[in-house]
């Protein structure tokens, strides 16, 4: 496919010190490098185009929920949900997705349903337990210990000469932490058919990218490693998919690990625990709100003749409701049995263990009583 | 005096530590500009500036092991971490250098330094957020750990451990940080380290607990004393070096004991406070000492988390045992 | 039937377990083409490939981490760290990670993995060539923890601890890799984790050892018979989880209790073990439980590390207390 | 200073992903780049020549004490000095030096006695406790972290208004750890005043450089950081001298942290418990020997009039038997006093640790009745 090879000189030939950015659609939704537009049909399009509209509703919801006293902490994506579509969708379908904690476009488009992301915010260790073939670990708060497990699962997989590829996501305030070079070293090492995507939403919390490092891409962190890097426009799904795609082949086919940097902006807070207004401008937010992924990938349908603000506001409520619906489903599931606090820790329970429930168990009995 | 809860004490003394010495240096994740996700550090960068109060980035090695360099040249640093789930990263230079230097160097180099962190749960916090890390540092030879139950102990320690010659690592109960407000002395004290306080003196029974779970000890202890079992509760404050000496006068008076922590319990700390029990009370004991702890389990998600943390309920219940036996 | 230390035992049982079970892979610092600092994994790389048996960049934090990606996708790594006082960068991993998985996701994912590490110290080794982790893992919810003592044990327990589906924390006294040879069968067997071993039936006093220093207990054993005093003696064999029966059972005949180990002894695994005897035995002691542990102080470099291991007739002074209370 | 100013255009206009290596004094003792000569005195270069001789005697004597039994496990520095002894000379009197473990010719350069340096590896903690006024750390054994500390001390010259710079070791090897990514980018963050010298020696045990990461050099590392990288001949002296020179006072003026890879080799064992024939080819070694930064400096000052073969020959017998006597005072007084094993781990001695020592004394005394 000519479009293929085209991106695949693209990252082979990036220079990660020159800073640019790749981008295709640009923030009034149109496509500006038609040359380098993956090959999906429109309806593909307009499928991960939903699934964008899918996260920010269930965001937008969650919020709601929360701030109802609902949901507990929740770490909303608003503004991220290019950057986290595109790549899952660039990805096949045995092939690993390796979160950090805000990627919830690409869980949802990867097969974790809803309802399990929700029990996760909801506080309950199910959220973690993904149906039968997702192959989707779980949220790693930890953050950057999640970038060794993607390398360990690609080693895995070249060691058993399967050729799923795994793609693992971070922070720009996860590139600092120490687990970051390792994992990037160990994969150039060892050849690891990874793909990493740093989200650079511009903060850590209050920490912004600037005050993180004075490196001048997050991309170009890359060349410690020895492998290719490059910043995307991470608002943009064309790019992301693009650039996440070409990545994906490369390593299926032996030429091993890069580095995505999709260039965002975080436009909520970090989590609901959160207020922006303590560390950053409300100009900033602002400047950044026409460059919404959404925006303009909306525009770019309507534009094609393939969606209008009416059906557009009406797929958001339908999806409000939906989550609704689910969060509903959550709030009468989600307490946790006593037992299964117990059961997990070990295969079998050992004799401790069993002790301590059992005690616990008594001691309820007898409150009630 | 002021009313001050825990983290308004522990700001405070910051503030005070930072005017009085400019060796003091105040440092960690989001605790410059925005003031600590807790706000313990909030105001002083603008009140002392960026070379004094600072946000890292994001690296908890680095951030002790900076300490670690700040403090051999000549500094008084205070680090903070996030929550003290997040302490593992820095655990290589706690272990391998915070705790070491001075005895490395035969007495030569040593660290004036305290590495503070949110600790333990209850908080209905995410996973990681609610970490007892007294066992692990505790068995660290060098290291001297605190832990304050009150806002006007927290000022007192804090400025011990500040002013300490040895790195301390300071843990904060984060449930306590805005339970309860107590009036704080503006002026200049401190508490020792290495000297736990009897906070209810009783003649039937010794319980030992610190942190959050004291308060939660004192009021199982008053349901006990509505049955007529007279508890005397001791909070420990300080972790490492352990206060034998006000634990077995207690036991020895009471002859019997129970130690109540949140940490799993499993060579938790509450397996050493018996041990030294048995060693400096035994013959005293007219009860097998009773350790009431964490489960041997990870700490739950927030929906499951009320069936680990104990209750005065729950541990009057265990307590009961002891006293009857 | 094969005469084996310590070393050519594992050697050997690591071979044994890549033959058997293709999802078996081995790797760590200096382990592919050199083989290990201390030989454990020699010529398993030229007879199983670089793709089983291989060398990693230097970060143990990578090791571990990346054994757990391993695992989570099919294969059952053997993680080797070079000496157990480098696996501090890996703590993160292992608390957060290793031992949590399983319960993190309800028993969807969980972690068949070891992590081998040289563990204790005797043998003049450089600083952090010497730790003893044992209070460290065994602290953690979701580990298991084994210290052998003999080349025959170290086959049999290090083959279940590759079966398990939970991870392992597999400590390998190094002072006793070339210490002495024993007869190990060349075919499968198995010892079960989580199970101690009476290793000298005794009347008098009940002593709990492992590693190196359980033969050393062994030899203090044997000084007491001498003078009428007739221990018992239990290798532990398991950290966690604990075998309580083997020792309460022990404790209960003879009334008299002590544990010999070489951590430290704050906050140490000796600290467990009393507490366990006085939760179960308590009524049966007739002295107090005795913890002849290391000091609380550094490891010493090699020129004073005679006065912080303990020999024999040094464990036999302490045991001689217990005996004669 | 015109040879200052042109380094210090080479330092910034440095490419780090050329790979071009800074070399001043060739193979053969011949000055290469005469404009880039650093302007010491003949007698200057002499003293340092010197200080590398030392080194190498001191080495030698240590490995061979250590197969008569008399020494512990020991670190060799052959084929190295000259990355240890350029950028110690290129120190200011109160600059900090930051050690890994194998600069044995930076620490006596810098002022730490032999005989101290022999007790360490004698295995007495007095090793590391240095005279009055020496800014030398101890040794640090656990990879990786000393670099933190460097970061620090210079942080803190900086914080106190003191222009001390900082100079950092760490091997090959130490740059695959986490460690080094966190390090690198705080001192990028906080401009701190620092130097971090990488002695790419080729091996880390018995992992060669190649896997150990697959970047083509160790300076590029340094783009992660977004600081400058240089890769300089290791066995150079006025190589190193002229680079480590020029990132000092570049740092001291401000100009931030530069990380330098010295590029050399290890002629020896890792410690003498490594058998090197394990893991690498003769031929290889022989090759390198060529190069030994020793013989390139003998050469030049042969070459220049100012040293002879008969006069080397003689230092470094004088060395040797100086290495010896000094040898043997630590075997007089190397064994640790039983209260040194306590009194330093805190302060003051605890209740429970003075306890600990006087049953230890009594037991002791027990021993002897
Ligand atoms: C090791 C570690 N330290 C600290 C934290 C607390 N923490 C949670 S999120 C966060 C900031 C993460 O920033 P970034 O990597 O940019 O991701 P973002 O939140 O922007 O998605 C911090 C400091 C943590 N989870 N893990
Ligand atoms: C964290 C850590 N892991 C492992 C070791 C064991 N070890 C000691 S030296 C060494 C190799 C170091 O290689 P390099 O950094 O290249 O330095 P060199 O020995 O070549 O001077 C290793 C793995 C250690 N000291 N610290
Ligand atoms: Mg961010
Ligand atoms: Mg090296």
């Amino acid at each position: 496919m000519l479009i293929q090879e085209y991106t695949a000189q693209l990252i082979r030939d990036y220079d990660a010190l020159s800073g640019r950015m790749l981008q295709i659609l640009d923030e009034n939704g149109v496509v500006k490098e038609p040359e380098l537009m993956p090959a999906l049909s429109d309806a593909e399009w307009l499928e991960l185009y939903k699934t964008m509209v899918l996260t920010r509703a269930a965001d937008d919801k969650a919020l709601q929920l929360q701030r109802q006293g609902r949901m507990l902490t929740y770490a909303p994506n608003t503004g991220q949900e290019a950057a986290q579509v595109g790549p899952a969708a660039a990805m096949a379908k045995n092939d690993w997705l390796v979160p950090a904690f805000r990627e919830l476009g690409a869980w949802l488009y990867r097969g974790v349903p809803l309802k399990t992301v929700y029990l996760y915010w909801y506080g309950n260790e199910y959220g973690s337990h993904f149906p039968e073939g997702v192959r989707v670990l779980p949220i790693a708060v930890p953050i950057g210990t999640q970038l060794h497990h993607a390398v360990g699962v690609a080693m895995a997989s070249k060691i058993k000469g399967e050729n799923d590829v795994t793609v693992a996501y971070i922070g720009d305030g996860g590139t600092s932490t120490g687990d970051f070079n390792e994992a990037l070293n160990f994969a150039g090492v060892f050849n690891a058919p990874v793909v990493f995507i740093v989200q650079n939403n511009q903060y850590a919390i209050s920490v912004p990218r600037t005050k993180q490092t004075i490196a001048k891409t997050i991309a170009q962190k890359a060349v410690a490693a020895g492998i290719p890097g490059m910043v995307v426009d991470g608002n943009d799904l064309f790019a992301m998919y693009a650039a996440v795609k070409e990545a994906i082949e490369r390593a299926r086919s032996g030429g091993g690990p890069t580095l995505i940097e999709a260039y965002t902006y975080r436009l909520g807070a970090h989590t609901t625990s959160d207020d922006p207004t303590k560390y950053r401008e409300d100009s900033e937010v602002e400047a950044w709100k026409p460059r919404d992924p959404l925006g303009r990938m909306k525009a770019y349908l309507i534009s094609k003749g393939l969606w209008s603000e009416e059906q557009d506001l009406a797929l958001y409520e339908e999806y409000g409701a939906y989550a609704l619906e689910v969060f509903r489903q959550v709030e009468a599931e989600g307490e946790p049995r006593v037992e299964d606090l117990f059961k997990y820790t070990y295969k079998e329970m050992p004799a401790h263990v069993r002790e301590q429930y059992e005690e616990y168990l008594q001691y309820l009995e007898g409150k009630v009583d | 005096m002021a009313l001050m809860n825990l983290i308004t004490a522990i700001n405070h003394t910051l503030d005070l530590a930072l005017a009085q010495d400019e060796r003091v240096v105040v440092f960690g994740e989001d605790v410059g500009v925005e003031g600590g996700v807790f706000r313990a550090t909030v105001g002083l960068q603008k009140k002392y500036g960026e070379e004094r109060v600072f946000d890292t980035p994001l690296a908890e090695s680095a951030i002790v092991g900076t300490a670690v360099g700040m403090a051999l040249n000549g500094l008084r640093p205070v680090a903070e971490i996030q929550f003290s789930g997040f302490v593992y990263p820095a655990f290589n230079q706690i272990i391998s250098h915070v705790a070491r230097m001075r005895n490395r160097t035969r007495g030569q180099r040593y660290l004036p330094m305290v590495i503070r962190m949110p600790h333990g749960g209850g908080i209905k916090a995410l996973e990681h957020h609610s970490e007892s890390l007294d066992t692990f540092f505790g068995h660290i030879p060098g290291l001297k750990v605190v832990v304050p139950s009150t806002p006007y102990d927290a000022k007192g320690l804090l400025l011990s451990a500040i002013r300490d010659d040895d790195p301390v690592i300071f843990l904060e109960p984060s449930k306590l940080y805005r339970a309860f407000r107590q009036e704080v002395p503006e002026e200049d004290y401190t508490i020792p380290i290495g000297k736990a306080k009897v906070v209810k003196p009783g003649s039937d029974l010794t319980v030992v607990s610190w942190g959050a779970y004291l308060h939660e000890a004192l009021k199982a202890a008053e349901l006990l004393q509505a049955e007529g079992i007279d508890a005397e509760v001791i909070d420990l404050r300080t972790i490492s070096p352990l206060d034998r000496e006000t634990i077995l006068e207690s036991v020895k008076k009471t002859g019997r004991f129970a130690v109540v922590h949140e940490a799993a319990k499993s060579f938790g700390p509450g397996a050493e406070l018996v041990a030294l029990v048995n060693e400096g009370a035994f013959l005293y004991l007219e009860a097998p000492p009773l350790r009431l702890a964490g489960f041997d389990i990870t700490i739950p998600l927030p929906r499951g988390e009320h069936h680990y943390f104990m209750d005065a309920q729950r541990m009057a219940a265990g307590l009961r045992q002891v006293a009857n036996f």
